[in-house]
């Protein structure tokens, strides 16, 4: 290389671009990860309030412990990963929250941590984090700790405000099943001040699934604001009321009504709030539909003839396998496609 | 009475066509000079007439047609060819363009301008004005005109379109050239129409310019046209939603408008046509809206082919100081420059200039799978798993997932959360799988 | 006792080798061992460099007759190999290694715009040619990186560059370029015009400090028409030997170049910068 | 009610103990062949095929022959040689008729020979004392199972293949995890059908 031709004109310091350049189109809707992971946030405080007030510091401790431990883990894993660290964007906090709502109340403070790790540490980051993981992360550690520590993720305690002899110790679902089992009979009478306890929330069970009316209020929020569509709860409870409605036309006694299968358990915030989670649910119409049916039906057969009294959790994960297969087989029609869908044109 | 009905899918962008609706076209002073690009139509550039040195009058053609689909280009005024050599395009690359040097007497070439009996004109005769006076689609695509109103005898067209839509936020341009030159368009649209012997004649209008609608509805009286207020739903302007909102035709995948029957025409071209056929003059200027809050003074221009970019943002009171990007077309669709160089087109409806704390930045976060592409989708596709395999390089099923039917309308990018560029990994794919189609044939 | 197993076991052996006998018969196929033998003999990269989908496929495009020596990462030795098995001599060539022809890092070209989008030169160059000034200039967001099946390639500067030594000379960066900027060079070549572009002298000039401007100085530095102009642009001829660190030091952008590899000894040692400066001070 | 036991043997077999994700039984394939849907949806039909009949034949031949002969403790060499029979019948059929599935499977389909869950199928209906009608069944109801299994885990795959995974994961290892949570949903159906 001639030096002396490098003297002579040394290279100009690259004026700067101005104008930016980039493909179509130029707008933006205004839409980001951000808003719609914060109004989930949102969306999920009334429950998370009203549990705050049915089980008292219990309660407060297990979210807290909950929420921020996930957002530690989302942290510590992205850092590991040398990836942009994104808690700001509230995933990590839905996650946590999402968990934190399907722990019984007055869980340690160490099976909530480890719940928050295998949340976002196994069932999200080993995946490449937001977006790539296959199972629901809040559901894929509610049902490892489930697995793991049944004694401890099965000691429901009661709300602070219900008549202290009146508490069994299990939840309306759990309840029901250990009289099945000892009489074949529900032992249930349908009294409307009951179905008025399961609505608002004053019953046994984990911290968020209790209050339906909470549920509700933030669901209706998510869509209103279209984070979430009406397909896959509508589907889902639907399908579960259906079914368990079957069931009981034909065994008025050894089967619960569909109405109490519908307000209680974690059917209304499996429905609204994790099998509507956007990265493990279709991104068809008619996938969301199939998918919220399978759930349903699931959700159904465990409650109805499982061992597990209460199968919204395992329901969704396994609805959640079949999402790649459901979108794959689910497309839309292309507009003016031929007869043949998608023709291979030479 | 026509009842449009709802295309599936589409996004309801701001509009912002407050900067320039109001504003009545303007006409811009000869500038000191012209580029005239001899590619301005979709197809085959136009292959040069003339050298440099020589004088050439308005309307004189620079370049003739260099194949069937493409269509000549001609001076915009009268004066000398300073240089023939490659100059900035809209396009983006450099491309080669005529400079003239303006004589400031704006003579006219001979056979321009007198009116002549336009209505006796056989469908040969109109076709022939149209591509002689280089008519292409001014909506923005610049498809030659021509080639449209050249369908294939077992193809019977049946329905004439006129597309006032304009549902790109922004622009105004169309929308004043219906107020202003409603007569014009007509009777363009009815000449087009006569040779494709249509018998359906429709104009269709977004329903948020009701005075156009109202002008062009007089304009078109009793006979012929018939106007239908459209939604207001982008893309509303596009052929194919466009066809199947006014008319529940579906043009087939990878067919044309006139496998259904249809030809849509943009209002500019039908204006242009009646110009062509009627007076002789060719397409040299055109309706185009300056806008956005990057330039100080909006306006709705006629501005002339080959008018320079620099020269119109002085005239229109120059840039804001924090001017981000410059958009030759719509927003949704149209091309970000980089060159203020760049000369005015045939296809060019709007120039918008974007500050910079409007511009939303392409950011790529993962997607999360929210559907909102497959919401907005015009097509029916599957925008996010198209993208997917495009990025992972898997074009064979980025295919069959549709990729090739996308009309790149913009409506996935716009409404994704993660602010994923979806537009440019289809079109990747879209440019990959048309290269492997090429080897293969 | 014993008798009955063995029986039973001989039985139904006998009873499913009949059967598969049968159907062996039913779903006969052909298939020549040779291509096996091919498949066991190449290198299995799979990398398509012989225009085939793998190396299982080309063993048997082999087998049937194509040239047996497209084996681009295997070189002479894999291709003598198959030619052996196939019972046909081969001639050996020369290794061929990509290069990039362009010597524009983002020091030396400016950009003309900020690009925002896609990081990859495909896309990047649907979106107005690439933001890079010079319109025939790489790109550097990595697209050859990301083809490459033996990572012999890295960015620098936003500048693509080969590393001779790992490059197998699979061709798949020279497709995947959209500049088409990368071309196969004999990997003992070592002085290459690190242009491609076409433009002439003045733009060249005002968009990279290293590009061709056209000024032909290399050509009368040697003798054999060993570089010659394509348009605007110096091109090295690869069929004549080039031996000499003239074209280089005579190019007054740099564009041309002296490639260090481990070739670089058949050519005479860089005069001193020194020298050279007063030298050409003197002229 | 023999109806009854019928489909409880059934969704037995491919829910509650199925074969891959709660009996750990044909590993192998299930992680070798479920890259690709189209691939895992052939391994289905020849695991299929190769079960149900492995399941009434070496009934039959069980019952036949090795007990009344009372040389029951060749059951494993006997059922080994009539699964790879079958599982050969299977590759030549496949070659002929299906050239690209052929290749797609490779090795995974002889390995159907030394998939434990053939065998596994084949013991358990001689260990369960199934009959005839009841033996095809389970067999069947394990290879749907199979099927099912494969075909939820190549869906997922082919969707984990185009995420970030870290890189250390990628392949096998995520896969593992993966079938591992696949499994983890599958408990849900504990309980479902008292054995």
């Amino acid at each position: 290389m001639s030096t002396e031709a490098k003297e002579q004109k040394p290279a100009a310091p690259p004026p700067d671009p101005t104008l930016l350049v980039s493909s179509s189109p130029h707008l933006h809707g205004g839409e980001s990860i951000t808003k719609i992971m914060w109004s989930v946030v949102l969306a999920l405080a009334p429950a998370t309030v009203l549990g705050m007030v049915f089980f008292g510091i219990d309660a407060v401790i297990v979210i807290a412990v909950t929420t921020i431990s996930a957002v530690a883990f989302e942290a510590f894993s992205q850092w590991l990963r040398k990836m942009p660290i994104t808690i700001a964007d509230g995933s990590a906090v839905v996650t946590g929250l999402l968990l934190a709502l399907n722990m019984p109340p007055g869980s340690p403070w160490w099976l909530c941590v480890i719940g928050s790790f295998i949340a976002i540490a196994i069932a999200k980051h080993l995946y490449g984090g937001l977006g790539y993981n296959p199972f629901n992360p809040a559901l894929v550690a509610r049902v490892a700790l489930l697995v793991s520590f049944p004694t401890q993720m099965t000691s429901w305690a009661p709300t602070l405000y219900m008549p202290p002899d009146s508490w069994t110790g299990a939840t309306p679902l759990g309840a029901i099943k250990e009289h099945i089992l000892k009489d074949g009979t529900t032992g249930m009478e349908f009294t409307w001040d009951y179905l008025w306890q399961l609505l608002a929330g004053n019953v046994g069970g984990s911290l968020g699934e209790t209050s339906v009316i909470a549920l509700l209020i933030g669901a209706a929020f998510l869509l209103w604001k279209g984070y979430i569509w009406w397909q896959v709860p509508v589907s889902f409870i639907a399908s579960v009321f259906a079914v368990t409605g079957i069931a009981f036309i034909f065994n008025p006694t050894g089967v619960a009504s569909p109405v109490f299968h519908v307000v209680s358990g974690g059917l209304i915030i499996g429905a609204f709030y994790m099998a509507t989670d956007m990265v493990t649910s279709p991104v068809t119409k008619r996938g969301m539909i199939i998918f919220g049916v399978g759930c349903g039906v699931i959700t159904s057969v465990i409650r109805l003839w499982g061992g597990y009294p209460e199968g919204v959790s395992f329901a969704i994960l396994i609805m959640n396998a079949t999402v790649p297969l459901l979108d794959r087989y689910s497309r839309p029609e292309v507009f003016g496609a031929r007869r043949k869908l998608y023709e291979v044109r030479g | 009475m026509t009842k449009p009905v709802h295309f599936q899918g589409g996004v309801h962008p701001a509009y912002n066509k407050q900067y320039t609706v109001d504003l009545s076209i303007e006409k811009m002073p000869l500038p000191k000079r012209f580029v005239i690009p001899l590619s301005q139509n979709l197809g085959a550039p136009a292959k040069c007439l003339v050298e440099k040195g020589q004088e050439v009058l308005k309307g004189q053609p620079l370049g003739e047609p260099g194949g069937f689909v493409s269509t000549p280009v001609h001076a915009p005024t009268s004066g000398k060819i300073k240089k023939i050599d490659l100059y900035p395009h809209p396009l983006g690359r450099g491309m080669e363009a005529i400079e003239i040097e303006p004589d400031s007497e704006d003579r006219w070439v001979e056979g321009c301008g007198p009116l002549r009996d336009f209505e006796a004109m056989d469908p040969d005769a109109i076709r022939k004005a149209i591509w002689d006076g280089g008519l292409v689609g001014m909506g923005g695509a610049t498809f030659p005109t021509h080639v449209k109103l050249s369908p294939p005898a077992e193809k019977p067209i049946d329905t004439f379109i006129l597309n006032g839509a304009e549902c790109e936020p922004f622009l105004t341009s169309d929308h004043h050239l219906m107020l202003e030159a409603a007569d014009k368009i007509i009777a363009g649209g009815k000449l087009m129409a006569k040779v494709l012997g249509a018998q359906n004649l429709l104009i269709g209008i977004e329903k948020n310019k009701p005075n156009a609608i109202e002008i062009m509805r007089e304009a078109a009286g009793g006979g012929g046209f018939e106007v239908v207020a459209l939604n207001v739903e982008y893309p509303q302007g596009a052929e194919k939603q466009l066809i199947y909102a006014l008319t529940k035709r579906k043009v087939p995948t990878g067919g044309l408008p006139m496998d259904v029957g249809c030809v849509v025409q943009n209002v500019g071209t039908a204006a242009a046509a009646y110009d062509a056929c009627a007076h002789g003059i060719p397409l040299t200027e055109r309706v185009v809206t300056i806008t956005g809050s990057g330039i100080n003074k909006p306006k709705n221009l006629l501005l002339r082919t080959g008018t320079l970019l620099s020269d119109v943002i002085e005239f229109c009171g120059g840039l804001n100081a924090d001017i981000a990007k410059v958009i030759v077309g719509g927003p949704m669709m149209g091309i970000s420059q980089y060159s203020l160089d760049i000369p005015i087109i045939k296809g060019t409806s709007g120039i918008v200039f974007l500050k910079a704390d409007e511009v939303t930045l392409f950011t790529s976060q993962p997607c999360i799978r929210c559907g909102s592409c497959v919401k907005g989708c015009p097509m029916g596709l599957l925008p996010t798993v198209i993208n997917a395999y495009s990025v992972n390089e898997m074009f064979d099923v980025a295919e069959e997932y549709g990729a090739m039917d996308c009309i790149e309308c913009g409506c996935c990018a716009f409404s994704c959360p993660s602010h994923i560029p979806l537009v440019q990994n289809v079109r990747r794919a879209k440019a990959e799988i048309q290269a492997r189609r090429k080897k293969a044939s | 006792m014993i008798v009955n197993a063995i029986l039973t076991l001989a039985a139904l052996g006998l009873l499913a080798g009949l059967g598969l006998g049968f159907a062996a018969r039913v779903f006969a196929v052909k298939i020549d061992p040779r291509v096996e033998e091919i498949d066991a003999a190449l290198p299995q990269f799979n990398c398509g460099a012989c225009g085939y989908a793998g190396c299982a496929d080309y063993a048997k495009a082999v087998v049937e007759g194509k040239d047996p020596s497209l084996c681009a990462p295997g070189g002479p030795n894999v291709a003598a190999r198959v030619a052996a098995i196939m019972g046909e001599e081969v001639s050996t060539q020369e290794k061929k290694v990509a290069f990039v022809f362009c010597g524009g890092s983002d020091s030396a070209a400016r950009k003309k715009y900020h690009y925002n989008g896609v990081s990859d030169c495909i896309s990047s160059d649907l979106v107005s040619g690439g933001d890079k000034s010079c319109s025939y200039g790489c790109l550097g967001l990595g697209t050859c990186v990301h083809v490459c099946p033996v990572d012999a390639i890295i960015i620098e500067d936003g500048l693509a560059r080969v590393v001779a030594e790992i490059c197998i000379g699979c061709r798949k960066c020279v497709e995947a370029c959209p500049k088409n900027i990368i071309h196969m060079v004999p990997a003992s070549r070592l002085v290459h015009v690190v242009c491609s572009s076409q433009d002439k002298g003045p733009v060249v000039r005002k968009a990279c400090s290293v590009g061709c401007i056209g000024c032909r100085r290399c050509i009368k530095a040697v003798d054999d028409e060993q570089i010659t102009m394509d348009g605007n642009l110096a091109v090295v001829d690869y069929s004549k030997p080039l031996l000499s660190r003239e074209p280089a030091e005579s190019c007054p952008t740099g564009a041309i170049q002296v490639i260090e590899t481990e070739f670089t000894e058949q050519l005479p040692p860089p005069a001193e910068p020194a020298e050279q400066a007063a030298e050409e001070a003197q002229a | 009610m023999i109806f009854q036991e019928f489909i409880l043997i059934f969704v037995s077999a491919v829910l509650v103990n199925n074969f891959v994700l709660r009996r750990f039984l044909g590993i192998c394939p299930f992680l070798g062949v479920s890259r690709r849907v189209s691939t895992a949806l052939g391994m289905s039909f020849a695991v299929m095929f190769v079960m149900t009949m492995a399941s009434v034949v070496t009934w039959i031949v069980q019952t036949v022959a090795l007990m009344p002969l009372g040389i029951g403790y060749l059951q494993t060499i006997a059922f080994i040689l009539i699964i790879a029979a079958l599982v050969q019948l299977v590759e030549l059929a496949l070659q002929k008729l299906s050239p690209p599935l052929y290749k797609a499977l490779g090795i995974y389909l002889p390995l159907i020979t030394t998939n434990c869950a053939v065998l596994g199928v084949a013991v358990l209906n001689i260990q369960k004392e199934y009959d005839l009608a009841r033996t095809t069944i389970f067999g069947f109801g394990a290879s749907v199972g199979f099927a099912v299994a494969i075909l939820l885990f190549a869906g997922l795959r082919e969707r984990i293949e185009l995420a970030n995974t870290p890189r250390a994961l990628k392949g096998t290892a995520i896969a593992l995890v993966t079938a591992g949570l696949l499994s983890l949903a599958f408990m849900g159906f504990t309980g479902l059908v008292k054995q």
